[in-house]
């Protein structure tokens, strides 16, 4: 027989007025196994648990029930409190009698008589529940950061400080990201590069963090604690220990005509580069596309210069395995590119506005590089189709952003700031030029944010036209930008010589496959999904994988690198333990049972079971069976309600618990 | 949705609900219905369990047969599950099991489904006042109470 | 000179003790093509000929599938128990085959050889079995092969014998039997003449003598390969009478009850420790065929089995106690 | 003439190795139904028959132990019956390698000829290892497939309707499990009606037991049954089981587009999801 004791809690007012609280206790303290029930103001204050702490020891109970609040609000408290009174914490359980009864529910003989019954049934639960220990996985303390943008380069070098190795990979040939690539950055327009760069040079030497540029992650096994993950490291055809980067390679390529990746498209680079002067490592790549030899096999003037002979035209892609405990993705953003992401069904707007038609028709990333001094035009505004200087500049924002027909819902966030900054970039430069901009609401939130908009209209004389362009045309040799001034209540027609388009953001390419080998949770635009939007919102449902930066959805620097170092702190706490410790509450196997038809296994929705062997003594196959990894487990229950035998079972919701809690409601 | 006036309808009938809803969309809905003090009626019983996904159907047959005049089933809504799928698994299993259930005569009437998020505190009141109106309106399930007490002659 | 009855007459008869209250029970066509004995509510119900044998036998109406002993509630720590079931309603059995009347003159002695088993006594004596000799039989029957025959009045209480154009001669063999048609009944010179019944299907005697140092033969696995564990047959036997104690309930109470349980099942014999003494379909049809035809006649002197043929008819894969026996005749002979 | 052939093949089978037992047909009495023979000897394949008689569908033995330690066993199946081995398969319970799959041309059995071969399109078994005779697929009208469960449900149109039916079906179920153990796709190690702690549902014959086992045991068939029918034809009390799983079928079909054991690359729907599953049930 059990030794249950039952504390109903008043919550002052909050319950008693509307549950007779002594009925209550008078009633379930008959109930069978039912050891002592008593009740009290305030069961969460310290007297309160005291009292439960004492009742524990006097009465040597075997299990509790506190009957308050929920059990979201409370339950751990009251799982301490037992704990601290040698009782096992999940002997304990919850029921709802206010939130789910006295606060709901206006008469009290109702209520009282559902006070029981919710007790009762909580009574049967406990009296199956049984003690349970943490569970221990050992991990391997080593960390892979996805991404070698700001965000990546901040987590890695965190967890790296924090004293535990870190592998960055990063699918460009240097690491930098967009930031890099950036000019001034709001609000304080400082440059982007001058506080970048000395970042990544950090992460060039640190002694914790393996560095894996033009690289990118093609497989991950294992779960928490023990990832195997497969990283592809691209045919560079330069030894990267030979290279000494001293560039002698490039001056002599004689494939010119090269877009340049790291430009936007504005600028031009050889076909053995580095994306910028700056890169890290600084080590060059071949592009394949592009190299003569590569292509038809002649040329090879960049080998013939190499000194050390770094350059391996028979280089190949090699694939890695590297073991890490847990993973930081920081996969980042692009730009809605009008031509090109017609992608799903409801991005189909904006070819009105000539992207891809007009050259001078840019997006925000590509003038950054305009404006940038070590852009393809060493800092000065000059459009792409004549290299001329424009002296009227029309910037959008919000296209392909907030918008239900043809684009994105979500704003993109960073437009408004950067609109702001770009027309005071251009003033800066172009005293004479004038800076029009489109705007639906200008959203300036964050630290001298809104005062950066003031001084781009005050002092530097931005216009602001409030309202959408409905389409852009060239007419002799002028972008015309028809839109309205929605404040004015009148059409505004602009003959500008450039257009800057604030294209929305949207995650970079292969996020989602990243996603899928990760178990992580994609949203309907393919942002990867925290746990919690406010409590966890660094962590995803795939234990050991946290996101930060402009995967999870658009965000500004400061918030990339502040969620960046949330990430770390998360994995530094992971490793700060000796092993890792998951919570008991999860699915087991009845090996002996199970018939091996692995419904289980198609249903988990965290891989978290496998198929497995039961074997002899000897080693010998006795039969198939399903296997729970209670590293992986996350306790859905899943398993439970597809298995045709009830071969696998949850603790904490197993099959007794949830029988005994209807059936005690029987008539 | 007040009480009296409803049962007074129905001469005094009150239904027996019972509840499985999920852990972290639906109880945490009912809990906001609790903390805005949404007032609905006392019938329902809530039996909580991780997700949807644990939700097997042989709960619901054990609830007839202790006696419920309705069953309510619910949780996060799709894209909303705190495991990812747990919803989804279930929604299927419910497609399925409505069709056996239709052919044995058991009034789907009386099993109800529902999507209710954490948000949803006003769904949830609403939601219970009117399975309870509607319940009421059909009076006690006496072709399954038949079923229980049928003795074996 | 005998007493004779009409069919008119006997369904008249019948209807009166519907009316009466009395809980009357004949063959009766419950869905097309299956005839089962179960409750009459009207005598034009009762299904006299046009068939072998019901699928079911007589036996449920005195040891019922399932059967509640006690009740018990919680009242808060106290558990109190309370009688199950009322006293039994007067039965009257019409229309049932020798080899199931004469089950019930067997099931007598099981229970109440070491213990008097109450309940079951109680339905028993409530109960008037009215049994019409067969004419007719197939290829499952083999009542003549285990001592009995197409008008073996063992067990019966009233015996009717079939008369060319419908009619019956009655032989009341109790008093209760006489009770029951006393007064109906016609005086007549005719003299029903009995059938010999199915020939013979083998040699008791030599099965016995088989069945005695078989414990080892391949005879058993030859036989029960293809059995599929189920319960048909010994649920559709008249003499079968193997149960289980459950109990159904609650939080609140609920009742203690005896339901039908079978050889077959893996259940039956699994230990808590997993172990199953048992452990396969051959082992657990040698202990029927043993049990009724070795251990139970050792123990009571007679055999567990009418030759009824159901379990032949109820089973699935055409397995019955008739194959196996026929088997075990031929091995005996063969040496 | 099959049956001639099918002794042939089976005689080969045994002689040569390639199998341990044969599990066919027997029918000692003709004319009587035929039942499941295992054929381990060479010189008694004359034991196996095929004909009309052959309704049974073997393919459940595969799991059985006995079964198993007789070693590599070739089957005679059917179209119909294939489409277990499909399922079987697809849930790991047998390696397609293991087991010689002898089909067996059918044009239909039972006498009157069973409801189910009123509407089969798999005459020709299609994943057989060797498949014995030649009948065409004789086109097939998709609704005849649930012909028995339209007729009920108009018959019975009311869920009071419905249920005073099954009160009076499943009130005679004796529990004797012949459904369950004669199911080919019931295999558990421990069926959920034989666990307790907690018992999901009564173990005893009372009408509150009764529809707790046949729901479950039709929903654990749900999207798997393959609509052999054998359940209804092993019920010694005449209850009309293929109700059940008939309904379920059609559900997997309308909802999923799925028919158990017709394609062998499809995926199961028990296990899986879709993200356009249908939910204007859901409120």
């Amino acid at each position: 027989m059990s030794r249950i004791g039952v504390f109903t809690c008043w919550c002052g007012e909050n319950i008693a007025r509307m549950v007779d609280v002594q009925r209550v206790t008078e009633t379930i303290a008959q109930v069978p196994g039912v050891r002592v029930a008593v009740n009290y103001k305030y069961m969460c204050s310290d007297p309160g648990q005291a009292s439960i702490r004492d009742k524990i020891v006097e009465e040597k109970l075997d299990g509790l029930v506190v009957a308050a609040c929920s059990p979201h609000m409370h339950l751990k408290t009251f799982r301490r409190a037992a704990a601290a009174a040698g009782l096992n914490p999940y002997l304990v359980e919850m029921a709802n009698i206010r939130e789910h009864c006295s606060w709901v529910h206006k008469d009290k003989e109702l209520a009282t008589a559902k006070a029981i019954e919710i007790i009762r049934m909580a009574v049967e639960k406990v009296r199956r529940n049984h003690a349970l220990q943490p569970i221990r996985v050992p991990m391997t303390k080593r960390a892979l950061v996805v991404g070698g943008g700001v965000a990546g380069i901040q987590a890695a070098l965190d967890i790296a400080d924090a004293g535990y190795e870190v592998v960055l990979v990063e699918r460009d040939p240097s690491i930098g990201g967009k930031m890099a690539g950036l000019s001034e950055t709001f609000p304080t327009l400082d440059c982007s590069q001058c506080i970048l760069t000395p970042r990544m040079v950090e992460v060039g030497q640190h002694p914790r963090i393996k560095l894996h540029t033009y690289s990118e992650v093609e497989g991950v096994e294992g779960f928490v604690g023990n990832f195997k993950v497969q990283i592809r490291k691209k045919a560079r055809y330069v030894d990267m220990i030979k290279c000494t980067g001293c560039g002698d390679c490039w001056a002599v390529c004689p494939s010119k005509k090269n877009l340049s990746e790291f430009d936007q498209g504005m600028g031009y680079r050889k076909a053995i580069y580095i994306p910028f002067p700056q890169a890290v490592p600084a080590r060059p790549v071949i592009d394949k596309e592009a190299c003569l030899y590569l292509k038809n096999g002649k040329c090879g003037v960049c080998a013939k210069k190499c000194v050390p002979q770094a350059i391996n035209f028979s280089d190949q892609d090699e694939v890695i395995t590297e073991e890490v405990g847990a993973v930081i993705v920081a996969t980042g953003y692009r730009l809605y590119n009008i031509t090109k992401d017609q992608d799903n069904s409801k991005l189909t707007g904006y070819g009105e506005y000539g992207y891809g038609l007009y050259k001078d028709v840019i997006d925000g990333l590509q003038f950054e590089r305009l404006a940038s001094a070590s852009g393809p035009t060493g800092g000065a505004i000059k459009r792409p189709s004549d290299g001329a200087e424009p002296k009227k500049i029309v910037f959008i924002s919000c296209v392909g952003s907030r918008d239900e027909q043809h684009g994105m819902t979500y704003c993109s966030k960073i437009c408004c700031m950067y609109v702001a900054k770009h027309a005071m970039l251009y003033k800066h430069k172009v005293h004479d030029g004038e800076a029009h901009i489109f705007y639906m609401d200008i959203r300036a939130g964050g630290k001298n944010y809104e005062e950066f908009v003031r001084r781009a209209i005050e002092q530097d004389g931005a216009v602001y036209h409030r309202g959408r362009v409905s389409k852009i045309t060239q007419e002799n040799g002028k972008l015309v930008v028809r839109g309205a001034d929605t404040l004015l209540g009148q059409p505004v027609t602009i003959e500008a010589d450039m257009v800057v388009l604030a294209s929305a953001m949207r995650p970079s390419e292969g996020a989602t496959r990243l996603a899928q080998m990760l178990n992580v949770g994609v949203d309907e635009f393919g942002f990867l999904s925290e746990s919690h939007p406010k409590l966890r919102p660094v962590e995803t449902n795939a234990a050991g994988v946290f996101i930060c930066g402009a995967c999870h959805a658009p965000k500004d620097i400061p918030e990339a690198v502040a969620q960046a170092s949330a990430a770390a702190g998360k994995v530094a706490i992971m490793f700060a333990n000796e092993e890792l410790t998951r919570d008991p509450e999860v699915a087991s196997v009845n090996e002996l049972t199970c018939a091996a038809c692995f419904t289980c296994v198609r249903a988990c929705p965290y891989t978290a079971i496998e198929k497995a062997m039961v074997l002899d003594g000897r080693g010998n196959f006795i039969k198939n069976t399903a296997r729970v990894n209670p590293g992986l487990c996350m306790g859905c229950g899943t398993c439970v309600a597809v298995c045709p035998s009830k071969s696998v079972d949850l603790e904490g919701f197993s099959e007794e618990q949830i029988y005994s809690q209807v059936e005690s409601l029987a008539l | 949705m007040s009480e009296t006036t409803d049962s007074a309808a129905t001469n005094g009938f009150e239904p027996r609900i019972i509840a499985f809803v999920c852990n972290w969309c639906t109880y945490l809905g009912a809990d906001l219905a609790g903390t805005n003090r949404l007032e609905y009626p006392s019938n329902v019983r809530i039996i909580r369990l991780p997700c949807t996904g644990r939700i097997d159907f042989n709960l619901v047959v054990k609830a007839l047969e202790v006696g419920a005049d309705a069953v309510i089933i619910s949780g996060c809504h799709p894209g909303d599950c705190h495991y990812t799928a747990g919803n989804y698994h279930a929604r299927r299993r419910w497609m399925l099991f409505r069709e056996v259930l239709q052919t044995l005569g058991v009034d789907l009437r009386r099993i109800h489904f529902a999507w209710i998020s954490a948000a949803e505190g006003k769904k949830w009141a609403q939601f219970v006042a009117d399975v309870t109106a509607q319940t009421r309106e059909l009076g006690p399930y006496n072709e399954y109470r038949q079923i229980i007490e049928a003795e074996v002659s | 000179m005998s007493e004779t009855i009409t069919k008119d007459a006997l369904l008249k008869l019948v209807g009166e003790w519907i009316d009466r209250g009395k809980r009357t029970i004949g063959p009766t066509e419950i869905k097309p093509g299956h005839i089962r004995y179960a409750r009459l509510e009207d005598s034009a119900a009762l299904k006299l000929g046009g068939y072998i044998r019901p699928e079911n036998s007589v036996k449920e109406f005195v040891f019922p599938k399932h059967e509640k002993l006690y009740r018990y509630l919680f009242e808060g720590k106290e558990i109190s128990l309370a009688e199950a079931d009322g006293e039994p309603a007067a039965t009257v059995v019409v229309g049932s085959r020798p080899c199931d009347a004469a089950a019930f003159d067997i099931l007598d002695r099981v229970f109440n050889w070491d213990f008097v088993d109450e309940q079951f006594n109680a339905r028993r004596h409530a109960t008037t079995i009215v049994t019409i000799a067969c004419r007719e039989w197939d290829d499952y029957c083999f009542c003549t092969s285990v001592g009995l025959g197409p008008a073996a009045p063992r067990g019966s209480d009233v015996l009717l014998m079939p008369l060319d154009g419908g009619a019956y001669e009655v032989r009341a063999l109790t008093d209760a039997g006489r009770a029951l048609f006393a007064g109906h009944t016609t005086p007549a010179e005719v003299s029903a003449t009995d059938s010999a019944g199915p020939e013979r299907k083998f040699e008791m005697e030599a099965v016995d003598e088989f069945l005695r140092q078989s414990w080892d033969s391949p005879l058993w696995r030859d036989q029960a390969l293809r059995c599929l564990g189920c319960g048909a047959c010994t649920y559709e036997c008249p003499t079968c009478h193997c149960f289980d104690i459950v109990d159904e309930g609650n939080a609140r109470g609920g009742y203690r009850a005896r339901n039908w349980d079978a050889c077959q099942f893996r259940m039956f014999t699994v230990h808590a420790s997993g172990h199953n003494p048992r452990p396969d379909q051959p082992s657990r049809q040698r202990q029927r065929i043993l049990h009724k035809f070795r251990i139970y006649p050792d123990k009571f002197g007679e055999l567990l089995c009418t030759g009824c043929g159901n379990c032949g008819r109820a089973c699935p894969v055409g397995l019955g106690v008739l194959n196996v026996l026929e088997a075990a005749a031929k091995a005996a002979v063969e040496g | 003439m099959q049956q001639q052939e099918l002794r042939q093949l089976a005689r080969k089978l045994l002689e040569e190795g390639t199998v341990k037992v044969v599990i066919g047909y027997g029918q000692p009495v003709a004319g009587a139904p035929a039942f499941p023979v295992f054929i381990t000897d060479p010189a008694k394949v004359d034991l196996l028959v095929w004909n009309e008689q052959c309704f049974h569908n073997l393919t459940g033995y595969l799991k059985r132990k006995e079964i198993r330690a007789l070693g590599k066993p070739a089957i005679v199946v059917k179209g119909c019956d294939e489409r277990t081995l499909v399922m079987l398969e697809k849930e790991s319970q047998i390696v397609r390698s293991d087991v010689y799959v002898i089909g067996m041309a059918c044009s239909g059995v039972g006498d009157p000829l069973s409801a189910k071969c009123g509407y089969c399109e798999v005459h020709m078994p299609r994943f057989a290892d060797v498949v014995i005779g030649q009948v065409d697929n004789p086109p097939v009208d998709p609704s005849a497939r649930y012909a028995v469960l339209d007729e009920f449900l108009s018959a019975y149109p009311t869920p009071a309707a419905r249920m005073a039916y099954w009160q009076e079906e499943l009130g005679r179920c004796i529990k004797c499990y012949a459904c369950r153990q004669i199911c080919p796709l019931c295999y558990c190690e421990r069926c959920i009606f034989d666990k307790n702690r907690p018992t999901c549902v009564d173990t005893s014959p009372t009408l509150k037991g009764n529809f707790g086992y046949h729901i479950t045991r039709a929903f654990h068939l749900a999207a798997r049954c393959i609509e052999c029918e054998e359940c209804t034809r092993a019920c010694p009390v005449g209850i009309d089981l293929r109700l059940l799983n008939q309904s379920l079928s059609r559900g997997a079909e309308e909802h999923f587009g799925f028919r158990a054991g017709m394609d062998s690359e499809a995926e199961l729907v028990v296990g899986s999801y879709s993200l356009k599953d249908r939910e204007d049930f859901i409120q």
